[in-house]
């Protein structure tokens, strides 16, 4: 097979690597080489494994179970196991629509994506295969589920023993995820009119505010937008529009943004926001008709619409709810049928039959329940009464996911003072956790959602539609300042919104790094939910910063498969600017994009496995994530030693000798307690070896002035990143040189403010860092 | 004499090695007696002054200091030598007996615990419990269960007490 | 994709059904025909969820977690978790196998598996496809992949919310599993020169006590037999059989023994047992260098080895123990560095070089080792001073998971009385968690090991080799009286070691079973543990009854992949008995064998992932299985309930009336708690609506007979499977019909000795019973 | 009076319900108070003739018997009335409101436990736990986590006593 990828390459010109679709081992090698400066760091969820009838086993102190398996394997093993999970996600997404699209517009549809030759980056690296039709990304899928299925049997009993193997598992996993969401991607962006790097793609309307509650209003929920399509065109070809309210949750929503905004159109729908939203969407009572597709749904989306009479639709065979398949009945049948609560929902797989059923049966609908007089939160007289039932037991707060303070707000209620639900109303996830504990069946999470009413209605903000990958001639222009480091770094916010102390952290991440001329990169929920905040005249930073590939801009690539092309931007800097060869050639564009491009992701509230296997992928790559406290429930770190020496050495592959580097990045993956933390971290780790002086001192200023901001506090360790007195900080230079003399005995020329000794690295521009022995010359 | 050890009520269980419910003069006696003792303090200690102060008391009572998060930011003037470190970090480090320590005198033998987010810190000493023998106290307002020895879930104005009643053993 | 193959299909005028590679919703219709009668019974082996971050969740009392999923639908999607995970460990070795196979043979090397033309029953039953050559295979295993990655993609947070459709989900699952099953078998089959259908196929010595420690000693481990060809290759080259011991562990022992055999051939190998004898072996010390493949291997092997000087040798991606690559160094240069332990082992993915590797090295290391005076077990001396150790707390017992009782072992042997540790012997799975929990680091594994030398050596048993699978003349001979019930069923025993009560239960129920002129066919772990024990006249099972496909025979069909033809051997019935269309007609299949194959499924001692993916395979096509008691810990069971009259009912395919049938099977999926429970239940659960009266009168005999022997009573139900006077057993018919006067009120015709009134169900050879209303008359 | 209620260690954790610790005195009473008891008899008494007369005993102070396995073998000719159902089953028509139990006379409220094997039973109470309002009560030598009632684990000569207690309390 592998031979075949050559052939084609060899047709073409490609030179092609040493690793087309490579096997579990086949960049063993690479992740060892990563694995030895970050060590994998497990913090178990649970001290037993479950996985086996020999078990469960109890496994605490790194026991062993009953077949052999210890504590840290297996901790790696569940790892891998969530990593799979994910990638399988996104993969069977990819499949799904690309077999929907190739069934509609045929295999030799060409894949068009923007102005680029690189257009699939991530493909291109892992398998060699240069796509160019709907019909080569088939090939790329297959290879994908090969790869995955012997993934999943490495998980079964008995497979694999060492959690170092396992560790490379993971990374092979998630390095299968980025081409999966690439391929995604790809096939969407090329037959739905999706905005094709695009900077100037339309601004969408956001938030639960923004919905006419007084129109039919039809909500999808979601991940995969190839039925949703349907119902948009319905409604566009029966000027619908202005009849009724089509608004998405998740990322099926930023999809529906994109569909058909490639000319300049304006967007057919409008977002609702993050699964933290969906519950609370549905508590609402608003919608007519909830349609689902795949992924970060909520599992009782039926039950809890069924309550307040809203009929359920799902159009995938991931999430059937066991409702009967109506696929092939007529729209007028199911449309009666629903309507009249014979059933509460349908499966439809025929989209042509969704496309219509949906739209006329939220009309039908809107009509139907507002004469029913549905009765969704309670009323504000039941407030107080609701309080008064609370028994102060604790019961909500202990199983409430962040402890938030409910009994407190409870207290107040009695008093008529519901503030604190307010409060609430934020930090809280709508996981409704605290519904299910009250022993007294109080409500909490109505109670939080009536109360934030005046807060919901003013939830209105803008978010710029994904844009797709970013272009080749964007790399072009802003390459060589990333490679150099003037350009600081690229931080790329993504995941999902299971935040430690609600939204708005993002809204400050990010504003403070793009002032900082950092390239802010967003996807997902955390595109989302940075729409949804205004600075103080009333512009969202959607508004506030351009777009375009360059430092102090903010890009939304898109939805959750679209995070492939912030992986795919790093690759492609390897590939454009640095020219390296990109096909089969995984382990030297990951060494480069390791040493040379200072990226830095953050998926502040992740909660699934997609973002697991999404950051593995971006480990594989040399790129550090970070995640939110929930994080630490990963079970798994990738953490380095700054304090141990030999660590931090890499090649100069200009003649194989060995060179000391700067400690970092400091981790692959790892947690961070706050944003305050986070903030200086996301400035020291986008520091790279290949920094030149001027580089260096931007990354530095930032990091010691945001330490310093935050922290209240210089940091410890900045003197370790001065190679030469010009990576000083200009404002503070002569300070600095003052302190490495007294507190670290550096030698420092006073007349010409020049450092003599003292630093261990030497500052070499020409230098060629590389973790890859075989990459230096005379090597091969 | 506060009682910390009656409320140990949990959420989610992690297997059958459980932390022990510790009172606080116990908790004190065995910082004490401790060689090499480190307090890790997390960020929730700025939401309350009185645990800012009471932090720094049992810092000035000679017990070393990591500040976690963003914790610093209260205790970086206050001359007790808080260095900053994340927690995920601290607790790889911790269990390498090369490790130099903060001040590089040496790794750590008792790791006591202030002002972290239960989900959090229960992770972090998740790690600890299975992969080193270091002894962990955890004196929280909530029992932890994956420490060696934890408070119970505690009122406020109890924990107070309760961390006064520590520091006086110290 | 599907067009493609309904193309084919008509060129070679085959009839393809409705269902040919069908998707996750495919065959949901069936699924929940199914599902409506056996209703899935959940277990939880814990009351948490800890798949994401938002969790972990308390799901206790059928709560919902932070993602809105209920306990219910959670334990199905843990099991679905299982069971790809089993299917994909299956479909990942096929993969791989299938790799080598065309890379060694080509793509057209033909598939020959016996005198059949239905080769791939499941296959074609499930992908439509008739695969006639190995490249055929792979657009197989490419949709067994595809689906499995979507399967994969459901266990994600937010995806499926209702139970039932992961219930659907584990059926398509366990449906995969046996396609890949069946294509890892036919694969090596027709390449490897296994026996091909053959009831004479050899007799192979198994047991620890077969081996001779004092030759060098080459020890396999696994289920993949890819790489240990190589080995047996070079060993025969060399004329080397006689110098050395070469054995196995697991089904890579069970294939070994049928590589080249087809001819005659006697088998290369020996066979050392199952998954419970792995640390045991290793304890031993007599393997000079293990060889590891995949699957069912014991995760401390290299630790283990290692304290024993032995050398380990890993030869697949899915197990690689952390070790270096020397897949391309020279076999002299690796010799080199693992006699002189400069490494404990090596990971060797080049067959040509592991070949000469794996028989070099172990004859080397047996002189080093001798030399060295390697000690593993504890002298006889050594024995009572371990024994005065124990402080009887109780840790031993508390952790071993069937809590046997060592303690008293301990106390006796402080007396020097180690008898009781003899009795563990059999009992005990070789887990080793009794080492991990003593306080007192008492190495009660080894003692029990020691205690049993004289045991051991008398552990030689006689298997026969692997047959693959049941040839259609087979089925031609003996399909009528299957669907008739003159033959009164076919035990299935199959899966791993993991018993309540020792290996020797297995004996027993099959020799009952025999007795009784039942089919009985073995695979796997089950098959190897069947021929430990002999009879009063020193025979093995496998020598005592012959091995066709025929009434009281008794047929190994070969390793864990060859469990597909047990599956293939009931849908074979359909398709050539009843000449029944197979291609991508799943549905009616399953129809059939659910109503008229009397076959039963037993895993006596099922541990594995593998073993429930099979299980729930078997239950799609309608077929029975009963787990032993370790089996509840798969959390789910499928049980019917016979005291609801309406859910015994099918329609009569003439005229699509509807008709009564007895409530058997009783289950798909339960557990036993002994033996002496669980033979009652296999012959009740064959019973069948398609039974004619002498069919129906065997059954019944046996049920009633198998009640008395081994519960001691007549059962309560017997007379619900009774339709007429001839069904009843002929030698109790008069008492049998006074019972039936006396206690059922029934009335009866004394002098002719006729049923007047009282059964619920008609006699009715002719009837056609279906649960599938679109093959009834006129329907369609 | 015999303690029943001390050792209640386990090897493994299901989550944060785990079964009450009882005493034979309070566990008698409650089935004598229950309106509809069943005791569901495992294979596990045949190991000790001891038991199968205890068990005995107890059936004959009026509490319906479900034997499982094979110990409807030691019950079948006692004129107890024992039926044989597998456990497995049981525990799924036990939660069925429907089922007209093993005499026809409905269902049940009150499941006692005794002679099975503990990681079978806590798997079949697991099922019962999680999806029904059933009181069920484990009087077996070791302590049955699932269990709404359960002795804890005991000593073969204690657990006689306990039983004989149970029995005089019935």
């Amino acid at each position: 097979i592998v031979g075949a990828i050559e052939k084609k390459a060899k047709e073409e010109g490609v030179e092609v690597g040493p690793t087309p679709k490579p096997g579990i081992s086949g960049l063993r090698d690479w992740d060892y080489t990563l694995l030895s400066r970050y060590q994998p760091v497990y913090t178990p969820v649970c001290d037993q494994c479950c996985y086996c009838t020999f078990g469960k086993c109890d496994l605490s102190n790194n026991k062993e179970g009953a077949c052999g398996i210890n504590m840290e394997a297996h901790q790696a093993r569940e790892t891998l196991l969530r990593v799979i999970t994910g990638a399988a996600a996104h993969a069977g997404h990819g499949r799904h629509i690309l077999h929907h699209l190739i069934h509609l517009y045929g295999e030799d549809k060409p894949i068009e994506v923007g102005p680029s030759n690189l257009i699939a980056p991530n493909t291109q690296a892992v398998t060699g295969i240069k796509p160019e039709t709907l019909g080569d990304l088939e090939e790329v899928m297959d290879y994908v589920e090969e790869q995955l299925t012997q993934l999943l049997a490495t998980i079964h009993a008995g497979q694999e023993g060492a959690a170092i193997d396992f560790e490379s598992k993971i990374l092979h996993g998630g390095m299968l995820d980025h081409v999966g969401m690439e391929v995604s991607d790809l096939a969407q962006i090329s037959c739905l009119g999706m905005p094709k790097s695009d900077p100037e793609a339309p601004l969408v309307e956001i938030g639960m505010g923004c919905i006419d509650s007084s129109k039919p209003v039809l909500v999808v929920i979601g991940h995969n937008v190839a039925g949703v399509t349907n119902i948009m065109d319905y409604i566009h070809d029966h000027g619908l529009e202005d009849k009724m309210e089509l608004a998405g949750l998740c990322c099926t929503a930023i999809d529906m943004t994109r569909y058909q905004t490639d000319q300049g159109q304006k967007p057919q729908a409008k977002v609702i926001g993050t699964l933290a939203k969906e519950l609370k969407m549905i508590r609402s009572g608003v919608p007519d008709v909830i349609v689902v597709d795949e992924q970060c749904v909520r599992a009782d989306v039926l039950d809890e619409a069924k309550k307040l009479s809203i009929p359920v639709i799902t159009t995938n065979e991931k999430i059937m709810y066991g409702l009967r398949n109506r696929s092939n009945d007529s729209a007028a049948n199911i449309i009666e049928d629903l309507s009249t609560f014979k059933e509460p929902g349908a499966l439809i797989l025929d989209f042509d039959v969704l496309g219509e059923v949906a739209p006329e049966l939220a009309i039908k609908m809107s009509k139907i329940r507002e004469e029913m007089g549905i009765k969704a939160l309670p009323g504000d007289d039941e407030l107080q009464e609701l309080s008064a039932k609370c028994v102060q037991c604790g019961a909500c707060e202990m199983d409430c996911p962040d402890n938030l303070p409910i009994m407190e707000a409870m207290r107040a209620g009695v008093d008529k003072d519901f503030s604190k639900f307010e409060y609430l109303h934020d930090k809280c996830i709508a996981c409704g956790r605290c519904d299910q504990a009250c022993p007294k069946d109080i409500p909490v999470l109505n109670m939080i959602e009536k109360a934030s009413q005046k807060l919901i209605r003013e939830e209105k903000g803008l978010m710029r539609a994904g844009r797709g990958q970013i272009s080749d001639p964007e790399i072009r222009e802003e390459g060589v300042n990333l490679v150099l480091g003037t350009t600081p770094g690229i931080v790329a916010m993504v995941g999902c919104s299971n935040y430690p102390d609600g939204t708005r952290d993002l809204y400050t991440v990010a504003d403070e790094m793009l002032k900082r001329n950092y390239i802010v990169v967003m996807s997902g929920c955390s595109a989302m939910d940075l729409g949804m905040y205004k600075n103080e005249d009333g512009e969202t930073l959607y508004e506030k910063y351009p777009a375009k590939f360059l430092a102090g801009n903010l890009i939304n690539v898109g939805s959750c498969v679209s995070n492939s092309h912030i992986t795919g931007t790093a690759i492609k800097v390897a590939a454009i600017f640095a020219q390296r060869n990109v096909s089969g050639n995984y382990e030297e564009i990951a060494d480069y994009i390791t040493n040379r491009i200072g990226a830095v992701g953050v998926a502040w509230g992740a909660y699934s496995q997609k973002a697991a296997s999404i950051a593995s992928g971006c480990n594989r790559l040399g790129i550090p994530v970070v995640v939110g406290p929930h994080g630490s429930k990963y079970r798994r770190a990738l953490i380095g030693k700054p304090y141990q020496e030999d660590d931090w050495k890499v090649y100069d592959a200009r003649d194989g000798s060995e060179m000391p580097i700067p400690a970092a990045p400091e981790f692959l993956l790892t947690t961070a307690e706050s944003i305050e933390e986070l903030l200086p971290m996301l400035a020291k780790n986008c520091i790279r070896p290949s920094d030149n002086n001027m580089g260096r001192m931007i990354k530095l200023t930032h990091y010691m002035e945001l330490s310093q901001k935050y922290l209240g506090h210089r940091p410890d360790d900045w003197y370790k990143f001065v190679r030469t007195e010009t990576d000083l900080p200009l404002a503070k230079r002569e300070e600095l040189l003052k302190i490495l003399e007294a507190d670290h005995g550096w030698e420092i020329d006073w007349k010409r403010k020049k450092i003599l000794s003292g630093p261990t690295m030497k500052s070499d521009v020409s230098s060629q860092p590389t973790n890859v022995k075989r990459l230096c010359k005379g090597e091969c | 004499m506060v009682d910390t050890t009656k409320n140990t009520q949990i959420y989610a269980t992690w297997g059958r090695n459980v932390a022990k419910p510790v009172n606080p003069n116990v908790a004190g006696k065995l910082i004490t007696k401790a060689k090499r003792p480190l307090m890790v303090v997390g960020s929730e200690i700025l939401k309350d002054e009185k645990l800012v102060e009471k932090t720094i008391a049992i810092a000035r009572k000679g017990v070393p200091v990591a500040a976690t998060g963003h914790s610093i930011t209260a205790l970086v003037d206050k001359d007790i030598g808080a260095k900053y470190i994340n927690v995920h970090s601290l607790g790889h480090f911790l269990g390498d007996k090369n490790w130099g320590g903060l001040d590089g005198q040496g790794s750590y033998d008792t790791i006591l615990f202030i002002g972290h987010k239960k989900y959090y810190l229960n992770q972090v000493l998740a790690g600890i419990k299975n992969f080193t023998d270091l002894k962990t106290i955890a004196i929280e307002r909530n029992f932890m269960q994956n420490a060696t020895l934890s408070f119970g879930n505690l009122k406020p104005e109890v924990y107070l007490e309760a961390l006064d009643e520590f520091i006086d053993n110290l």
